[in-house]
């Protein structure tokens, strides 16, 4: 079986890709997709951690898969709730550059 | 180990996709790509249950959502020139440095993983059953704030989405968009504070 | 406690848009929170795991002197949501709504048992404060905020720290209090020194302590001109109490090393904080220097670490938010009058608002602590307490009485007194119910203390035990009876 | 007998309840009703105090009644209670008993103002205060009595309010009373240090056992006598006093004659036990009081004003009083706060009564002959100015004597100067004399000097006023007659006051030397009154003229320039210190913690990059965030 450590390594790999386009796509639509691939990175490290603390506890083995299900549905909320403000955005603006979107300036 | 690398491969090249490709609709078919890989690697990890979930909700749904969003709009590739021109160098090196510390802290700390028959016995190859039982029992409260989380979610999608159109019947055109907003949370336009500091300074 | 305020504040949000509706309703969370903290001392602790992963519970207890601060917060909310639904043009609902908000975060930053808990409604207690000054302040309310944030967020850094370092070193199994206790004080004299400065620089801030103080003033000065949002100003200077509930109790021997300092800074707050009421023209920033003022006295209490002189600034810690409330409600009602809050515009009103004169004096003597009126017996029991542990410092700390009559008899001459043309109009119905429970509370606190401070008594009693088991051999007092939440 | 004494208690709650039903129903109450209801509330509280008094005289015990938990903190229990002994009850005969009187004429002489129900209710509270202070049984008690009097006072002062200088005056007395008040504070604090408690009869009967003459006694005892001097006006407190008669006369009469000015006098008598144990601090307190009786006479002489004099008079007098208590002799400091109550509350009121008639005209120089024209008044005048003077058979005669007496033969007193202190203060009664004899002429008797309408309006006041007036003078005369001098019979308020106050040592003398003694006073008397008769009725005031420009009149006239000198000294540094504490928040420490100095634009103008709005930057602090804390994590296992 292949350690945990690969996992884990993939996992920061995919993560780090995400951050990147997080930050450097100025599309709404782009920074949506690479968040989604930042909280699949975490959910790979969850699963292999999972398998990694087995041992640990039968009755606890569970967790790391019980929370990725979880993200899962939240992420299924986020990309409704963002995505709709996105379309609210698009129709006043006829744009999704977030650097035109400064309004949240302090 | 060599179906690892293979999928490792898979997934990398797919985020690497996600953040340059140019198009949004490839990037999102790229990320497909990707999750659907993730899937696999589930399966790898004795994540069933996650897998097949992985399959319909995200690649399924979600993804399809975004590429019907990307469709409706009509999203282009960004045409404007980027004006924070450092931090594309900048974000390139610190997402490096922290998947060199992750990395870094995954192999200082490595445990041997259990035997396979353990891992067996204690994931029962992550089954929807035995997911169900933990979901069920000590998660219920966060199960159920997630069902709240969604519900919610869809309404105020619906809203968000739904909100212009009774303004656009009667009136058609530019003019109708520009309608004031209800306040949200009472926080006040800009506009309606120049004669609150007018009287504020006697 | 934490979550009445907190539901009335949801059905204040809901029903802002009828405001008759919304003022009953925040009315009511506010009694109804009221009646809460009368019934809490004899009410059992709240506790239950939380995040067991990393020993945090979510552990509420009414004993000590959470059970004194909730009443007195709880009481002068009464008015402030009041004025807030009355006075406040626009976002009224909204207003309200936050304040409650931040009455349960109030009620959660004393009851707390758990470090964690405490620190999480300790900023979380930050946001309503922010989101007041953000959006229904002054004109120049972005810089306030601004300013309110750096130093509030910038010593709740290394106050996070501090916390995080705690369990960490001391091996304690979990945040709550007793596990902490028993283990803390333990820890080699060097680390809890450096631990406690860093709590003590969160705390700091929020005590205010001289030179952290500066965002006071402007928060008072910038904040909403019918004094409700600074009523809460008045509630949230709860650094004293993180001294007197956790950092004491837990790190006595670095409190014991650091003391003297803080002592010092305190005294330099009473005077300096009395000396700028003296030179301030701005209503609200009087009232913020003077306030300071005390606070400076409720550390000298505090840092004297003497059993009486805890006990004292913790009922003054509490009856000021009476007396200094109030006074924003009542410089709320002048600008609503005169729409200034500079000294200058006023004078000789006690002619035309005779009865708005006689309830200004009422509590500008409050203020300035005369006997018999809240503030006299928790100033005086902190003094006396850190006199008897630290003369000097004490009595020089006293000398702001004499300051205190100065910008007391000053202000209200400015106010009332003098020769004048301008006619104001009396108080109105709503305001002698807004200042009903304020003089409530203003009798209430300066003649009875006794009770409340039997209350605090239990709590301070554990601070003192937990400093003289560093200062004694092994084989002294001992912690038995502590945190009865558990 | 006990309960009767007990019953006592309701005397300060009566006044109180007088005062809140003016002050809330006052305004809605036709004149005079407030007036009346104020009377009756310390009338009956007098009633009252007689009982406890003759309850007290059957039993010869002090009675406690105890009221309330107060304080719970620490070791710092304290209940609030009364202690009713000999001395809190004859304090509050004197209290209600001029006080009655006094508001008796305040509803003539406040007639037709229109602060008519507020002076009364201010009034009622100030006795009800008063009251408190004597009553009290700690000493915790006695400062909310303390501090309510001093409140009142201000109120009072100020009572005019629409004039800012009587506002002003108001103020002065409250800042400077402040300045006592932190003494006693700090007297409690060191008090509940040394004795562990704040129980005036704990610390009383404790005192005999502490280290005699120790340096924490005495700094009680020096703190104490800070919180006497400035309720007392005495030096170097005694500024406020003089503005004080800015308030309505029966203000003066009875806040700053009669009841409240002598609190620190009772203050020192109440705890005479901790003075007899810390001589260096009775020492202190004697030569306060004797060098503030000797200026304040000296002022006295210089003043036009008729109240002005009236008021140095009193500092002076209670000057006498501090002395008094300072060689030991507390029996005949409050045996002449008694008899000073009476004649001196006399010599307000018709001073008060001259100025009703005048219009509120105050200065000396245009009064003159009124003996004539307002009778009641002159004779009643006269007869308090006799009686303060010394004059033998009046009251004052007795006081003062015993009061010089006890300097003389003090035996604390004796290494400290006493000898110096009894010439200095037989000096300050041929001066009170003097000015007292100017005084009641430049008012009553020589030419009249009065505005034409003036002139027309002087009448006699009507019999709500002038009837009090007569109550007082038969006081001035009688009240001198319950210490008649030890030596010739038995002293009655020396012995009555001998349960509730320690006495110092005191030489005994020959009955012959207490004669010439006494004679020498008498002479005394004589002379300044026979000085004042030749300089202004048999030199028509020539003298004064020449003497108009030497500095000892400059000085007179100024009171000696104290409040020059405090003006420069404390007011001015003390509100350049508030500007440059203003000045300091805005331009330095508000600054300060961004970056100490010239790092705060630069660190300025960092934050606001930061705070661009721009959301990838933001979300790129996260990351840069996140990247450290790994990065900080791996460090950590490597180095582990």
């Amino acid at each position: 079986m292949v350690p945990t450590e690969y996992y884990v390594g993939l996992s920061a790999i995919l993560f780090a890709l995400g951050s990147v386009g997080v930050l450097t796509r100025r599309s709404a639509i782009m920074l949506f997709l690479s968040v989604e691939l930042m909280l699949n990175a975490a959910n790979l490290a969850m699963v292999a951690f999972a398998r990694g603390w087995a041992a640990s506890g039968s009755k606890t083995a569970l967790d790391g898969q019980t929370a990725v299900f979880i993200v899962l549905a939240i992420a299924a909320a986020e990309v409704a709730v963002g995505l709709g403000i996105l379309v609210a955005i698009f129709r006043n603006r006829v744009s999704t550059n977030v650097d035109e979107l400064a309004e949240v300036r302090g | 180990m060599v179906g690892f690398i293979i999928l490792a491969v898979i997934l990398v090249a797919g985020g690497v996709g996600v953040v340059l490709l140019r198009q949004p609709v490839h990037a999102a078919l790229s990320l497909v790509a990707t999750l659907l890989a993730l899937a696999v690697t589930y399966v790898t990890l004795q994540a069933h249950f996650l897998a097949a979930i992985q399959v319909i909700v995200y690649a399924g749904a979600i993804l399809v959502l975004f590429l019907f969003v990307i469709m409706l709009l009509n999203v282009g590739g960004e045409t404007s020139v980027d004006r924070v021109t450092w931090l594309k160098p900048a974000a390139w090196i610190a997402g490096g440095i922290t998947v060199a510390g992750v990395v870094a802290i995954a192999f200082l700390s490595r445990t041997p993983l259990p035997e396979a028959a353990v891992v067996n016995a204690a994931l029962g190859g992550g089954n929807a059953d035995r997911i169900g039982e933990v979901l069920f029992s000590d998660y219920l409260l966060a199960f159920q704030l997630v069902g709240v989380l969604l519900m919610t979610g869809v309404v105020a999608a619906v809203s968000l989405v739904q909100r212009a159109a009774p303004e656009t019947r009667p009136q058609r055109g530019p003019a109708a968009r520009g309608a004031p907003h209800e306040p949200f949370l009472g926080v006040r336009h800009p506009e309606e504070h120049a004669g609150d500091v007018a009287h504020g300074s006697h | 406690m934490v979550l009445v305020p907190l539901a009335a504040a949801l059905l204040v949000m809901l029903a802002r848009n009828s405001l008759g509706l919304a003022r009953v309703i925040a009315v009511a969370g506010s009694v109804a929170t009221l009646v809460l903290a009368v019934l809490l001392p004899d009410s059992r602790g709240f506790d239950a795991q939380w995040l067991p992963g990393i020993g945090v519970s979510f552990s509420l207890g009414g004993n000590g002197a959470a059970a004194v601060l909730t009443f007195a917060a709880a009481l002068m909310m009464i008015p402030a949501v009041l004025v807030a639904t009355t006075r406040v043009e626009k976002g009224a609902g909204g207003f309200a709504a936050l304040l409650l908000v931040a009455l349960a975060g109030l009620n959660g930053i004393f009851m707390a048992k758990d470090l964690v808990l405490f620190y999480i409604f300790w900023e979380a207690t930050l946001i309503p404060g922010l989101l007041l000054l953000g959006i229904y302040g002054g004109e120049r309310r972005r810089e306030a905020t601004v300013k309110y944030l750096v130093y509030a967020v910038t010593g709740s850094f290394f106050m996070l720290v501090s916390i995080l370092a705690l369990k960490a070193l001391s091996g304690a199994p979990s945040f709550h209090i007793v596990d902490l206790m028993l283990v803390t004080p333990n820890l080699p004299v060097a680390t809890q020194t450096w631990l406690f400065v860093g709590m003590a620089l969160g705390m700091a801030v929020k005590l205010p302590l001289w030179p952290l103080h500066s965002w006071l003033v402007d928060l008072n000065e910038q904040n909403h001109h019918s004094g409700a949002a600074d009523v809460l100003g008045s509630l949230y200077k709860v650094g004293s109490f993180g001294f007197f509930a956790w950092a004491l109790p837990l790190l006595p021997a670095g409190a014991i090393r650091v003391a003297p300092i803080l002592l010092a800074l305190a005294v330099v707050t009473a005077i300096y904080g009395a000396l700028g009421a003296v030179g301030s023209k701005h209503l609200k920033r009087f009232l913020a220097y003077g306030s300071l003022s005390h606070m400076g006295i409720i550390g000298v209490g505090v840092f004297g670490m003497h059993l009486s002189g805890l006990n004292g600034a913790m009922y003054f810690l509490a009856a000021q938010m009476i007396s200094t409330g109030g006074l924003f409600l009542v410089f709320g009602m002048l600008y609503h009058r005169r729409r200034s809050y500079d000294m200058a515009d006023y004078g000789g009103l006690a002619r035309s608002a005779p009865a708005l004169a006689a309830f200004s004096l009422f509590l500008i003597f409050t203020f300035i602590g005369v006997p018999g009126l809240s503030n006299f017996p928790g100033e005086f029991t902190s003094l006396l307490g850190s006199f008897q542990a630290t003369p000097w410092p004490a009595a020089i700390a006293t000398l702001t009485v004499i300051v205190a009559g100065v910008y007391g008899v000053n202000l209200y001459q400015k106010l009332y007194q003098g020769p004048t043309d301008v006619r104001v109009p009396d108080l109105d119905v709503l305001e002698m119910y807004v200042l009903l429970p304020v003089v409530v509370g203003v009798l209430w606190f300066g003649l009875l203390p006794a009770p409340h401070m039997e209350r605090i008594e239990t709590q301070a009693q554990v601070a003192t035990l937990q400093l003289e088991r560093v200062t004694l051999p092994p084989g002294g007092p001992t912690l038995s009876d502590v945190g009865g939440a558990r | 007998m006990n309960d009767l004494v007990a019953w006592a208690s309701l005397a300060p709650l009566l006044a109180l309840v007088g005062s809140l039903i003016n002050a809330f129903f006052g305004r809605s109450l036709k004149e005079p009703a407030p007036g009346i209801i104020a009377s009756v509330a310390v009338g009956l509280g007098f009633v009252l105090s007689l009982l406890a008094f003759f309850g007290i005289a059957g039993t010869g015990e002090a009675v406690r009644v105890g009221l309330w938990d107060f304080l719970r903190a620490g070791d710092l229990e304290l209940s609030l209670g009364f202690h009713l002994d000999q001395l809190s009850v004859l304090m509050m005969l004197i209290i209600t008993g001029v006080g009655f009187l006094i508001h008796v004429y305040s509803i003539g002489y406040m007639h037709g103002d229109d602060g008519y129900s507020r002076y009364f209710a201010q009034m009622n509270l100030f006795v009800a205060s008063m009251l408190v202070l004597v009553m009290a049984d700690s000493f915790v008690f006695m400062f909310v009595g303390w501090e309510g009097v001093g409140v009142c006072s201000f109120l009072l002062i100020g009572f005019w309010y629409k004039d800012l200088a009587n506002a002003s005056a108001g103020r002065k007395a409250f800042i400077v009373n402040r300045v006592g008040d932190f003494g006693f504070l700090v007297a409690m604090f060191l008090t509940f240090k040394v004795f562990g408690t704040l129980d005036i009869q704990t610390v009383n009967a404790m005192a005999p056992t502490m280290l005699y003459g120790s340096a924490a006694l005495t700094g009680i005892g020096l703190l104490y006598l800070l919180a006497a001097t400035g309720k007392s006006a005495q030096l170097p407190l005694q500024v406020w006093l003089p503005d004080a008669m800015a308030g309505p006369t029966p203000v003066s009469a009875l806040i700053h004659a009669a009841t409240m000015v002598t609190a620190g006098v009772y203050l020192i008598a109440r705890t005479s036990a901790v003075y007899a144990v810390a001589p260096g601090a009775l020492a202190t307190v004697a030569w306060v009081g004797v060098l503030t009786a000797l200026i304040a006479a000296i002022a006295a002489v210089g003043q036009t004003d008729i109240k002005r004099v009236l008021a140095y008079s009193t500092i002076s007098q209670v000057g006498f009083m501090i002395a008094a208590v300072g060689a030991g002799a507390y029996w005949a400091g409050i045996f002449h706060v008694f008899t000073h109550a009476f004649f001196k509350g006399l010599l307000f009121l018709a001073a008060g009564s001259v100025m009703h008639a005048l219009g509120g005209e105050q200065d000396m120089r245009k009064m003159g002959g009124l003996g004539k024209r307002m009778k009641i008044t002159g004779t009643t005048a006269l007869i308090a100015t006799l009686a303060i003077a010394g004059v033998p058979f009046l009251s004052s005669f007795f006081s003062k004597d015993a009061i010089l007496a006890a300097t003389f033969t003090s035996g604390t007193l004796a290494d400290a100067g006493g000898g110096v202190l009894y010439a200095l203060l037989l000096i300050t009664a041929g001066i009170t004399a003097l000015y007292m004899f100017r005084w009641y002429y430049l008012v009553f008797a020589g030419p009249e000097r009065l505005d034409r309408g003036a002139s027309q309006r002087v009448h006699e006041s009507p019999g709500v006023m002038t009837v009090p007036l007569v109550v007082l003078a038969i006081g001035s005369v009688l009240a001198g007659y319950v210490g008649l001098p030890a030596f010739l019979t038995d002293n009655r308020i020396m012995n009555w006051l001998s349960h509730s106050t320690t006495t110092g040592e005191f030489t005994h003398l020959g009955v012959a030397t207490e004669w010439l003694m006494l004679l020498g006073a008498v002479v005394v008397a004589f002379i300044g009154l026979g000085v004042g008769y030749w300089v202004y009725v048999v030199g028509k005031g020539a003298l004064v003229k020449r003497l108009d420009n030497t500095p000892i009149a400059g000085a007179s006239r100024g009171a000696f320039g104290f409040d020059a000198l405090y003006k420069a000294v404390f007011v001015d540094t003390g509100s350049g210190a508030a500007e440059a504490v203003t000045l300091l928040d805005r331009e330095v420490v508000d600054r300060g913690f961004v970056g100490l100095g010239g790092v705060a634009p630069l660190l300025g103008g960092l934050i606001r990059r930061w705070q661009s709005g721009n959301v990838r930057a933001y979300a790129f602090a996260m990351l840069l965030g996140a990247a450290g804390l790994t990065l900080v994590a791996a460090l950590v296992g490597v180095l582990k």
